[in-house]
């Protein structure tokens, strides 16, 4: 047996003070398993050690929340006895290390989280940061995550409706791959994990068990330097196909009422399932390894229970319903096999060989997985950048096309006509939008989803930038008329040890408590990735926020297209000079400095339902919001979307580059019939909402008097041509 | 000059290729067919190169874009 | 009119091709497992689209060997209309109810958009909706859609009228610019020489709304759905 | 017994993917490379069979599944 030495219990990870924990709990030594078990449970990843104290303060509830965090996904009620379940999860380091199956495993793992709820997944989203598009690993990784996302999406036949896509050079050696999916249930039939009912046997399903990715979960923990290139760890091998099989199996199962709890294995594969079941449901569980499916011979324990094998799922059935579930799983083709049972004692045994392998208490171990309290600085909120202290651009139409044909803001078509955007037929509004709109199948009503974040201001100001990612995922839902629900999030930050990024963390939590507050808003699920750091260079913090919302009648949805010629356009909500973090300032003056856009949360709320109201009274006939590139940026794109132009004249109480270029919040373009929108005047002005007349839309350029006059072929020819260019090959 | 490479997944890594061509060779009544593994085989025209640069240039093909060694070994043989 | 929609491990357009034809036809459709070996009496047998068998070693290889497809391959001799969309293109080849064969598309990539594709063979049956010359708009949704056949295939097809649509511009216009995935002669789909099977790469049953997009579709099953009555 | 079965696309028949390899290897510098094509390669484990079986057997699985003969061309070796 191997000796447990100071050098193993480091490469696991675990601190000193953890293993003495590990010695208090077991009153003995650890064996080699056993310390892997701990190993993986207390990894950052699996046991939220340094975010945990944070994270409980986000508000989670809300008339219409059915399961906040703490299970698989989230569950939002969506009306007529059916729910909405849905997460978002990183995938960084592996796609990293291998662009095409980290992606695409990626995928797999958040389909599993949500239909293990009992959920069928109708839509995808993928929130990707890649390095600066110059870095010479920025193509590759694309190109591989790019189509390892469509790769398992595609062929489960789930469309990917949309994301968003940053480059930014912090990402050069961390890349940031967030993988989203929606499912829906009918509110009598979701699905939890605690175990229960003792003597009930412990089954496993799915693909069978080899020595992939052993570590994962601690690799996701770990900080990257140069050497972790070079080793090269197992990476997991997607097989949507088998995936395909056991969602249709799982569905299948849970039509009958065989299954008391279902757990999918995700990082730490049987490790975290068994002893979450467990642990949730207050039981012990014995297993008897011999029994797991394997696909490669002479596994030892530890890589049995440390495998991080995808497609595979662990389920408590009723005690005599083994030969059902066996049939539909024999059906589908996949393996079935009863591994052990619940048990009164509170531990996990395992059993190898008539050994036992492992002998572990549930509860200590799960519950007392370190918790810390990290020492954490406040960024310091720069000043305001003021647009009067940088020159007014003499070509304004110019540097519009340098706007639309920035890595931020360029189309991200080349990506999403990689995904398969419109299987299951029920894609109302494709990607390109604000957000994507699927119907809910066979009803009226549909879901809109989007996902948004944005780093720049998270890096300059934590807080507002929380926050504003909030906000505007908000934003995006209410464009299109959505009621919006609630949020999943997903983490992402640097090494938590150091107390300026635990600082990024905790501001932004903190903005997005607020927004999640004052917009009736809740966070229902989520995933932190930390460590995200390369030879002491950390990302911007980016917790890339998903957001769902209702449209009860799917024909008020709007869009982003100017519809007819004629019509009235108009602006809510305030510009101000504030340059400070634009994309304005980034690609013209090349300065990343300054505060980025101010928010007030309850100007944000009153312009939002002003919006959202007008749109479902069938006022509005267009509408956008405005984000990156300000609001002639917002134009442009529904002049591209609508294939037509608009003729605008702006107050001139601001500069030129502030009122066309500065990123103000809670702003939107709306498009209404001229007499529409005397009467969206007079509602705005009981709401106390700003509401102004821009303009008309018509002919074939967008025209800004005494600023800009460009044709909107212009404007599509360097809008759709940057990624296509930036990823073609040389030569090619 | 021409070069066949032979790429072949890393023992241990899933197969799910090899997999499913297993399973349908069963069903088509073939049920002795044990383990069924899919690589490729890349066959290139190296052009005018010396015959004594060849193996350390295909070698270079190889581990920078023909073979992806996180998951993937690789062989090859020189033809003429 | 009965139809049935065959459906593999790993289909993944059949619940959309029975909505299509239950659209226009007002009745279910019998959704066909591929292990049952009864394929009940019908007048139209659709092979939606998907990754059977997740396109391992070829797309649609082994879906072509599964016993279901022996007797599809059957009715289809006796002059059973079927209607093999994507995927279903791809085994339609497999088995040979179709000659040519799909590959990688040209640039490597998924591809999913809508396209314009030009009406080119007549087939009362299938594309009677439209006239021949016209564009319609379908959506494609694929990653092996390239079709090949030789030479005097091609000619064949082309010399009898078995090219169903191609590629194309808004106008109408066939040429390398509008062929998305490297197809010979810009084939998006054909008929076999007695005109009772349709091989297609795009999806007529994902246009098949306004709120989809368009109805390009709609117009296609109602029309296949009024010929097979 | 083993078999190693080796499945190229007929001459004619456009390569996408080795089209695309070559370009790649350009792009990387490799100047010199010129026609590349690709195959797979399946190893099937053909299990208990007498060997005088084992030829016939996998012509059969080759014709059935393997290969498409519209588009490709195989051939094989026995290893044991
Ligand atoms: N990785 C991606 N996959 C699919 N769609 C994407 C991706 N990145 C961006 N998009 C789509 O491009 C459009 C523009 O994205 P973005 O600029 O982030 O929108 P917004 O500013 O409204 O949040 C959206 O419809 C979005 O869904
Ligand atoms: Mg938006």
């Amino acid at each position: 047996m191997t000796e447990i030495t100071k050098e193993i219990v480091a490469e696991h990870g675990l601190s000193e003070s953890e293993y003495e924990r590990v010695l208090e709990i077991l009153g003995r030594e650890p064996n080699l398993t056993e310390l892997g078990i701990f190993s993986v449970m207390w990894s950052e990843h699996c046991s939220y050690k340094s975010s945990k104290k944070w994270l409980k303060t986000l508000p989670t509830e809300a008339p219409w929340v059915i399961c906040g965090p703490g299970e698989n996904a989230g569950v939002v009620d969506i009306g007529d006895g059916q729910a909405a379940i849905f997460k978002m999860e990183s995938h960084n380091h592996p796609s990293y290390i291998e662009p095409y199956q980290g992606a695409a495993t990626g995928v797999g793992g958040i389909l599993r989280d949500v239909f293990t709820m009992g959920a069928r997944p109708v839509a995808n989203m993928n929130a990707l940061r890649f390095g600066r598009p110059d870095h010479p690993k920025t193509r590759h990784l694309v190109s591989g995550v790019v189509s390892g996302i469509g790769g398992y999406g595609n062929c489960m036949g789930i469309p990917t409706v949309g994301g968003e896509t940053n480059f930014h050079a912090s990402y050069d050696g961390n890349i940031l791959v967030n993988a989203m999916t929606v499912g829906i249930a009918d509110t009598d039939k979701i699905f939890y994990s605690a175990a229960a009912g003792i003597g009930n046997p412990v089954v496993y399903v799915g693909s069978k068990t080899g020595r992939d990715g052993i570590h994962g979960a601690t690799m996701a923990s770990a900080e990257f330097d140069d050497d972790s290139e070079e080793k090269r760890p197992t990476v997991q091998v997607g097989d949507p196909f088998t995936e395909k099989l056991l969602l249709e199996a799982c569905l299948e199962l849970m039509a009958t009422d065989a299954i008391v709890a279902i757990q999918d294995m995700g990082a730490a594969g049987l490790t975290s399932s068994s002893f979450e079941m467990a642990d949730k449901g207050g039981v012990g569980i014995q297993i008897d390894l011999d029994n797991v499916p394997m696909r490669e011979e002479g596994m030892t324990p530890y890589e049995i229970m440390l495998s991080e094998s995808q497609e595979r799922m662990l389920m408590i059935l009723k005690p005599g319903r083994e030969d059902e579930a066996r049939a539909i799983f024999e059906k589908w083709e996949l393996d079935f096999a009863v591994i052990g049972k619940v048990t009164d004692t509170g531990k996990m045994v395992l059993t190898m060989h008539g050994d036992i392998v492992a002998d572990l208490p549930v509860a200590p171990l799960a519950d007392s997985a370190p918790e810390y309290d990290r020492p954490w600085v406040k960024t310091e909120a720069p000043a305001p950048l003021k647009a009067d202290t940088l020159p007014v651009p003499a070509d304004l139409g110019k540097t519009l096309l340098n706007l639309m044909g920035s890595s931020e803001i360029a189309s991200r078509k080349w990506i999403w006509e990689q995904y398969d955007h419109m299987v299951m037929g029920d894609t109302i509004q494709r990607p390109g939008g604000d957000a994507a709109v699927v119907r809910v199948h066979g009803t009226d009503k549909a879901l809109a989803i989007t996902t948004d974040c944005t780093p720049r201001y998270c890096y300059a100001d934590p807080e507002t930038g929380g926050a504003q990612a909030v906000a505007e995922t908000w934003r995006n839902l209410t464009a299109t008329g959505a009621d919006p629900l609630a949020i999943t999030d997903c983490m992402n930050f640097g090494n938590p040890e150091r107390p300026e990024i635990m600082g990024q963390f905790v501001g932004c939590i903190a903005g997005m408590k607020a927004a999640c507050n004052a917009l009736d808003y809740p966070v229902v699920s989520g995933n932190v990735s930390l460590y995200n750091e390369t030879n002491g260079t950390g990302i911007h913090p980016t917790p890339a926020i998903g957001g769902i919302g209702l449209l009860k009648q799917s024909s008020h949805m709007s869009t982003i297209a100017f519809k007819a010629d004629g019509e009235t356009i108009l602006l809510v909500g305030e510009t101000t000079d504030n340059m400070g973090q634009t994309i304005y300032l980034r690609e013209i003056e090349g300065r990343e400095e300054g505060a980025p856009p101010a928010i007030n949360l309850e100007q944000e709320r009153r312009n939002g339902d002003f919006v959202r109201a007008s749109i479902q009274a069938g006022l509005v006939t267009a509408s956008h919001d405005i984000s990156d590139g300000g609001l002639a940026v917002a134009l442009s794109e529904m002049a591209l979307a609508g294939d037509r132009g608009a003729t605008i004249t702006l107050e001139d109480s601001l500069p030129a580059h502030a009122a066309l270029f500065a990123e103000d919040q809670a702003r939107y373009v709306i498009t209404a019939t001229a007499e529409n929108a005397q009467t969206l005047l007079e509602n705005a002005k009981k709401a106390d909402v700003p509401l102004q007349i821009l303009g008309t839309t018509g002919h074939n350029e967008l025209k800004v008097t005494g600023m800009l006059a460009i044709s909107v072929s212009d404007i599509r020819q360097v809008h759709s041509q940057w990624l296509p260019d930036l990823m073609t090959v040389p030569g090619h | 000059m021409k070069a066949r490479v032979t790429i072949s997944l890393k023992n241990g890594v899933l197969d799910p290729q090899g997999k499913a061509i297993a399973h349908a060779l069963h069903g088509l009544g073939f049920d002795n067919v044990g383990e069924v593994r899919q690589g490729k085989v890349i066959e290139l025209d190296l052009g005018d190169i010396a015959a004594a640069d060849a193996p350390a240039e295909v070698e270079k093909m190889c581990t920078q874009l023909l073979a992806n060694t996180v998951i993937e070994n690789y062989e090859f043989e020189l033809l003429d | 009119m009965k139809a049935a929609v065959i459906v593999f491990p790993g289909s993944n357009c059949d619940r959309d091709m029975k909505v299509a034809i239950e659209q226009s036809l007002g009745t279910p459709a019998h959704m066909v497992w591929h292990g049952d070996s009864d394929l009940p009496d019908v007048d139209l047998i659709a092979i939606p689209g998907g990754f059977s068998y997740g396109d391992y070693l070829r797309c649609g290889a082994i879906a072509g060997n599964s016993p279901i497809m022996r007797e599809v391959v059957k009715r289809a001799a006796s002059g059973t209309p079927v209607l093999a969309v994507c995927n279903g293109f791809q085994i339609a080849t497999e088995t040979g109810m179709l000659p040519g064969a799909l590959l990688r598309n040209a640039n490597q990539k998924f591809i999913c958009k809508d396209v314009d594709l030009k009406v080119v063979g007549e087939n009362k049956r299938f594309s009677g909706a439209f006239a021949s010359g016209q564009v319609v708009r379908f959506p494609v949704a694929h990653h092996d859609g390239n079709y090949f056949a030789d030479d005097e295939t091609l000619a064949r097809l082309e010399g009898e009228g078995l090219v169903a649509f191609k590629y194309a511009d808004a106008n109408g216009e066939v040429s390398d610019a509008t062929n998305i995935n490297g197809s010979r002669n810009n084939i998006a789909g054909i008929y076999n020489e007695a005109g009772n099977i349709l091989g297609l790469m795009p999806h007529p049953e994902r246009l098949i709304s306004e709120q989809l997009g368009g109805t390009d579709g709609k117009l296609f099953f109602d029309n296949l759905v009024n010929s097979l009555n």
